[in-house]
């Protein structure tokens, strides 16, 4: 049906009103099923609207997303769980655009934009955290395909997931970024094995991934042998701005929570309290004011490490004002609502207990790149401050100290 | 009246997303007035004018107001403005913040400016508008939004007496707009006959002054309830805009640090290599990409009469006063000893940045009003 | 009443010198502490516990008093103790913390002894003091010095009704403390029938109760002016030498710190080679030895009854609090993922000290109850 | 007269006590002159009870000194005033006893403890400020005398000073710790010339010292040619326990100011103004505590880096209080006393304006070791942490990149 559109290069605000229109006249968004609804937008192209013709997109310009967006926001049309496919789309799907085959892109793009195939992502390993290329987990090639073997932490929906973006070691006899390679792992595949991670909360969001003699084929490899560092840095910054990219009202997130206890609850107030709470009030909207004028910046440009900027000053906010509910609630602040083990389906800091919360928001300086990280991250990219001295660049993986 | 409405009880900001980007022409804008200072305005200039009998730069004044057109951005034409907005102002308050220069242009183009807006005075505001004349309002620097009327004036028999102390941009001002109580009841009046007694200032580069009234004659502008506004609009826009000119500060005490870390080598390496200086200019640099957020949304919103406005000055300051502070120590510090002598520029910013941060209310004090504003009552409520 | 008496109004502490160091008894004690909880009291097994079916561990308990004969130091030889101080406490405090040991001995060997030492109380003292019998103390566990005598229990025909909220250490308690009013009169009285309903903490080794009492029966140990004393007394002490709690886990949140950053490499090198990993431990270095000095203060405060002992204990919460809860989030913190798994101790630390900055008060509470004692008056006064 | 005095290990409490009466009895400490009384009790020993007999000392153990020192301040006998005498006795004092011959030992040690010669240290360089050991001040040997060529930087009382402790550089050949000579210096020498350096409070605390063709004798040479960087140490150590090691009472320093200033001026309080005095006078009762606990630690011990922990400490409290303080006076705190160049002859931060006190207090964490150096000397003496990468340890100086 591409060849019923215009070229890209015409794609307007109005065409793409009328695209969604028609869409939206053929799929009642009320009555069609979630992935049957989705496939048809994947199918029209109003997926990923500058991705090509025929793999979700009409490589229109990336800025009219937006308005896509809302179009179908507006006629309350359906949208997946971002819990549970976030990593798909904000994280597989642009590196399976930009370094999968068209085998690869037609077989994975559609059903990931469905939901109908669920994806995490294989890249932290309990030796390498913060220094993901220092990952050891080994590849070694038979034949038309790689036998992989190792271990990964940190990973969510592992045991939901059909299929996963997995980067390995490929070759330990060269310096650890250019040993690397990407590849598309079946979770579903014999030598997966799926542990549930427990942490500080009771409960086990994220998942350790032993990966015993699992078999790849070739064909699911991502770049070329060698070159995993450079696709892991595509599904990254991605990861990032996924992160940074929305907006919020004012008293959005966990300030809001901490607002209403406040009002509601005029028999916890202190004087010390108020000046704290006003304090991190501040800050919060600076930072959604800046999220917001982020926001006005990416629509139209390209993502960039400020993304970076907005991570570290939420994950800073959240311990804030977690750790100053507890002391607001003062006694009910020593309680806590359930150690037991649990695997929480769609976990929330909002839907959770303050003690939750304030346990939760310290893995906010961890996950996705730590606040130490992403500060160098800012100095070294933003400010164009140096590097730290690296002692590991031309070392060979296997004598490097670990 | 005009200026901010008064706020409304809700939390929630004003529905019509505001536009915090910055426009072309506010770019145009910027690079004219960058252009000036750097060739009118060079800090060793500004640093030796603060020990001369003159700390305030009238010919660079008269430069912004005759050369560029920027002294009445805010004003409409019909009054013999720019007919720009609040939001233009703001932007030549970042670079006149960046230069840290030392002209009367947010007593006059600012606080002074947005008071006749607020009375719809129409005499006094083009030549104020135009740069021909400096005007300055009579309140003490320190004074915040929503302070009781000033009852340091009186006017007797429509003569004004009494004091007010350590004023701003008064040291240069041609006319005065004074609150005074004529009777009890709040009023604003121009006045021209004054003594304005020069104070050694911790900002010498906005030096103060205490002004003295004997009888002087007055214009009234405003009385009543009108006064009270004009003055409470002056001082709302004055916190909103105050914040986009400690950006300016803050913008040049980062990239100055930045690149004298680049350049300065201890150990053998650039200073700037060492993890502990990079995170905390990495830390700088998100709160001023904060404040400048924050910044604009204030500027737009005195700009477009927001009902948010209050909350929106109120936020500048609280946010503004500390990472224009921090910013300037931090620049001090990572500079190391050179950045604590007299030669070196970074003492200018530090002392403006600590002067702007006590400017129109402390941080502490705005957040108090933020609480009566957000509806977040102090326990003593 | 014995306990710290009423703080003068100076602010100049008592005279004589305190003594801030460790004496030599003092490190020994220590040294046998130390080898007790290593061999008795793995983190390992502490974490397991708290999701048994009893999470305090009696048998350690035991040992602390049999084997040790720790848990009455603070008591004269007559009634049974060791005739020692709160300085020897204090140190057996800090490895508890250390070891984040779930024992119910600040309940009953500090609060309960407090309140029974306070009202010259001589029949269940030696009990509490030899570890025979547990004690508790049933106020609310955030309870600070100086608030309202509690009125959740009432004292009608001699038998006690009402209900106490999360009460620490009151699960495994053989007796209570209760203070109750009695025809509206303060009165503190012994009692051994109670239920105790178990309350899911944030601090599972030291886990909350609910205490009900319907009609219980209870011995009078202090009424009037003596009962509010002895309350106060307890919370005080407690307050005071809770922080030699907190030091000992902050401690062990920093050398564990230290250790792993010193093993852990990334990069190719170690964590704790990173500058900016450098610079937040030697600031908590700095912090904690800080720490130290003000727990040690407060703990000589309180042996001697000092005039200043209010003060040393707002002191000690108002800084205790902040540093431990700062050491064990950097301990997350710097030990990246792991830190944050059920399996590595360090959230059992990190929920100690939140719990325990709650405890007797938040810091804001003890930083109002300083502006009392040293004459700082807010601006309401 | 030392043969009068018993042995070393035989020193006591008592005995000192006793030296002491009897010193009082021979020179009336209300009558005698200052240096007349000093010289006094040079010659008895009891300067520096731990010099060896004959420099100011008796060989007795450093532990007793606080005794001795007590024991004439309790007869209001003379001392000297730190703030024009502290760099001799604290700094040039130690390091002429440790590296000192016979002739320079008893040539300077008993003028500096009288107070008759004053002495400033000639160490930081413009361009070699935390980096001591890149300074870059020549000395070049000519017979049996050195001349010394360079610029020293943040000299205290170089102008009102006779002597100067002075490092150089005399072999810029090999690695930078290697090549630095350390002497004595005449600062009434031909080519010494000593210009006031402003600083942002607008007065002269410290000078610029210009040395041109400076002529040193090599008798005034302190350690051997090359060993100056060891020397140097020696200084310095005794700097950091000098800055750490006295004890205040309670609200002394600049917290007492402000503290006064709250009570005495209740139009100023505010709320958020009252906590953040509360918290600042916690933070300072803390580090006051920690210093009487360092000050009873050391009256028997040894020096430690723990100095480096009370400067740090003091420098972030002398801060935060004297910005406070501007913010608590409001309006009046945008006033300032005098900016007029002037050269304060004892300057003292209690004794000038807020202002003042505000602009000085940033200096506190850049001289005698800035902040971010003391850190670095916890983090590795206390914590055992790795030294930072050095890239320059192994390079000949003069290759250094400035």
């Amino acid at each position: 049906m591409s060849t019923a559109h215009p070229e890209a290069t015409a794609w307007t605000a109005d065409g793409l009103r009328t695209a969604v229109r028609e869409l939206l006249a053929a799929h009642d968004p009320a009555s069609t099923p979630t992935a049957e609804f989705l496939g048809a937008r994947y199918d029209a192209g109003l997926a990923w609207i500058h991705f090509p013709v025929g793999l979700g997109g009409l490589g229109a310009p990336r800025s009219l997303q937006q308005l896509v967006n809302e179009e179908f926001a507006a006629a309350g049309a359906p949208t997946l769980d971002p819990g549970r496919h976030g990593i798909g789309l904000g994280m597989a799907a642009p590196t399976l655009l930009a370094f999968g085959d068209d085998d690869i892109r037609s077989r994975f793009l559609r059903p990931l934009w469905t939901g109908e195939e669920v994806w995490c992502q294989l890249f932290s390993e309990p030796g390498a955290g913060s220094d993901l290329a220092a990952l050891g987990t080994r590849a070694v090639r038979d034949g038309d395909s790689w036998v992989v073997d190792g271990q990964k932490v940190w990973t969510s929906l592992a045991h939901e997931a059909h299929w996963a973006i997995l980067v390995t070691r490929t070759d330990p006899t060269v310096p650890k970024h250019a040993g690397m390679t990407y590849f598309i792992c079946d979770m579903t595949a014999p030598g997966v094995e799926v542990r549930p991670l427990r942490q500080a909360t009771g409960e086990a969001e994220f998942n350790e991934v032993f990966l015993t003699g699992v078999r790849i084929p070739d064909a699911h490899r991502l770049g070329e042998v060698g070159n995993g560092w450079r696709v892991a840095q595509t599904t990254l910054m991605n990861e990032r701005v996924a992160i940074g990219g929305h907006a919020e009202p004012r008293e959005g997130g966990l300030i809001g929570l901490l607002t209403r206890t406040w009002r509601e609850r005029p028999d916890l107030r202190t004087p010390g309290l108020h000046d704290a709470l006003l304090r991190l009030w501040v800050d919060a909207e600076a930072a959604r004011l800046t999220g917001e004028r982020l926001r006005q910046q990416l629509a139209a440009g390209q993502p960039g490490p400020e993304g970076s900027a907005a991570k570290l000053a939420y994950a800073r906010l959240n311990q804030q004002i977690s750790g100053l509910e507890l002391e607001l609630l003062g006694a009910e602040g020593l309680t806590y609502d359930d150690w037991t083990f649990r695997r929480p389906s769609n976990p929330s800091m909002e839907g959770g207990s303050p003690g939750y919360r304030y346990l939760r928001a310290k893995g906010n300086s961890i996950e996705g790149g730590t606040s130490e990280i992403l500060r160098n991250i800012i100095a070294e990219r933003v400010l164009g401050l140096p590097q730290e001295i690296r002692v590991d660049k031309d070392v060979a993986w296997k004598d490097l100290p670990k | 009246m005009e200026g901010p409405a008064e706020v409304s009880p809700t939390v929630t900001p004003t529905d019509e997303a505001p536009d915090l980007q910055y426009s072309e022409v506010e770019q145009e804008l910027r690079i004219h007035v960058r252009a000036l200072l750097a060739a009118r305005a060079p800090q060793s200039e500004t640093l030796a004018r603060t020990e001369s009998e003159q700390p305030v730069d009238t010919a660079l004044w008269r430069a912004l107001g005759a050369e560029l057109g920027v002294t009445g951005l805010a004003v409409p034409e019909k009054s013999g403005g720019a007919g720009a907005s609040w939001r233009e102002t703001a932007v030549v308050l970042e670079e006149l913040g960046r230069a840290v220069a030392p002209v009367p242009f947010f007593g006059s183009a600012v606080l002074a400016t947005a008071a006749l807006l607020a009375a719809d005075e129409t005499v006094l505001l083009p030549q104020v508008a135009s740069g021909a004349r400096v005007a300055a309002l009579a309140v003490r620097f320190a004074t915040a939004p929503g302070a009781a009327f000033p009852a340091d004036v009186e006017v007797r028999d429509g003569l004004l007496y009494g004091r007010v102390r350590l004023v701003a941009d008064a040291r240069t001002a041609d006319v005065l707009l004074v609150p005074a109580l004529a009777g009890g009841r709040p009023a604003l009046l121009a006045v021209e006959e004054f003594t304005a007694t020069p104070v050694t200032s911790l900002d010498m580069t906005r030096p103060l002054a205490d002004l003295a009234f004997a009888g002087a004659p007055g214009r009234l502008v405003a009385e009543g309830d009108e006064a009270v506004g004009a003055l409470d609009a002056a001082l709302t826009t004055g916190a909103a805009l105050l914040a986009s000119e400690q950006l300016g500060v803050a913008e040049w005490a980062l990239e100055t640090t930045v690149a004298y870390v680049k350049e300065r080598h201890q150990f053998g390496r650039p200073v700037g290599s060492f993890q502990a200086v990079k995170h905390r200019l990495a830390d700088l640099w998100v709160s001023v990409a904060q404040l400048r957020a924050v910044a604009r949304y204030a500027a737009d919103a005195v700009a477009g009469g927001s009902p948010d406005a209050k909350v929106a000055a109120a936020l500048a300051q609280a946010f503004a006063s500390q990472v224009t502070v921090a910013a300037t120590e931090d620049a001090v510090q990572l500079h190391g000893g050179i950045g604590f002598t007299w030669e070196h520029p970074a003492h200018l910013y530090l002392k403006r940045a600590k002067s702007a941060s006590i400017a129109l209310g402390t941080a502490d004090r705005h957040r108090a009003a933020l609480a009566g504003l957000v509806d977040l009552p102090s326990p003593t409520l």
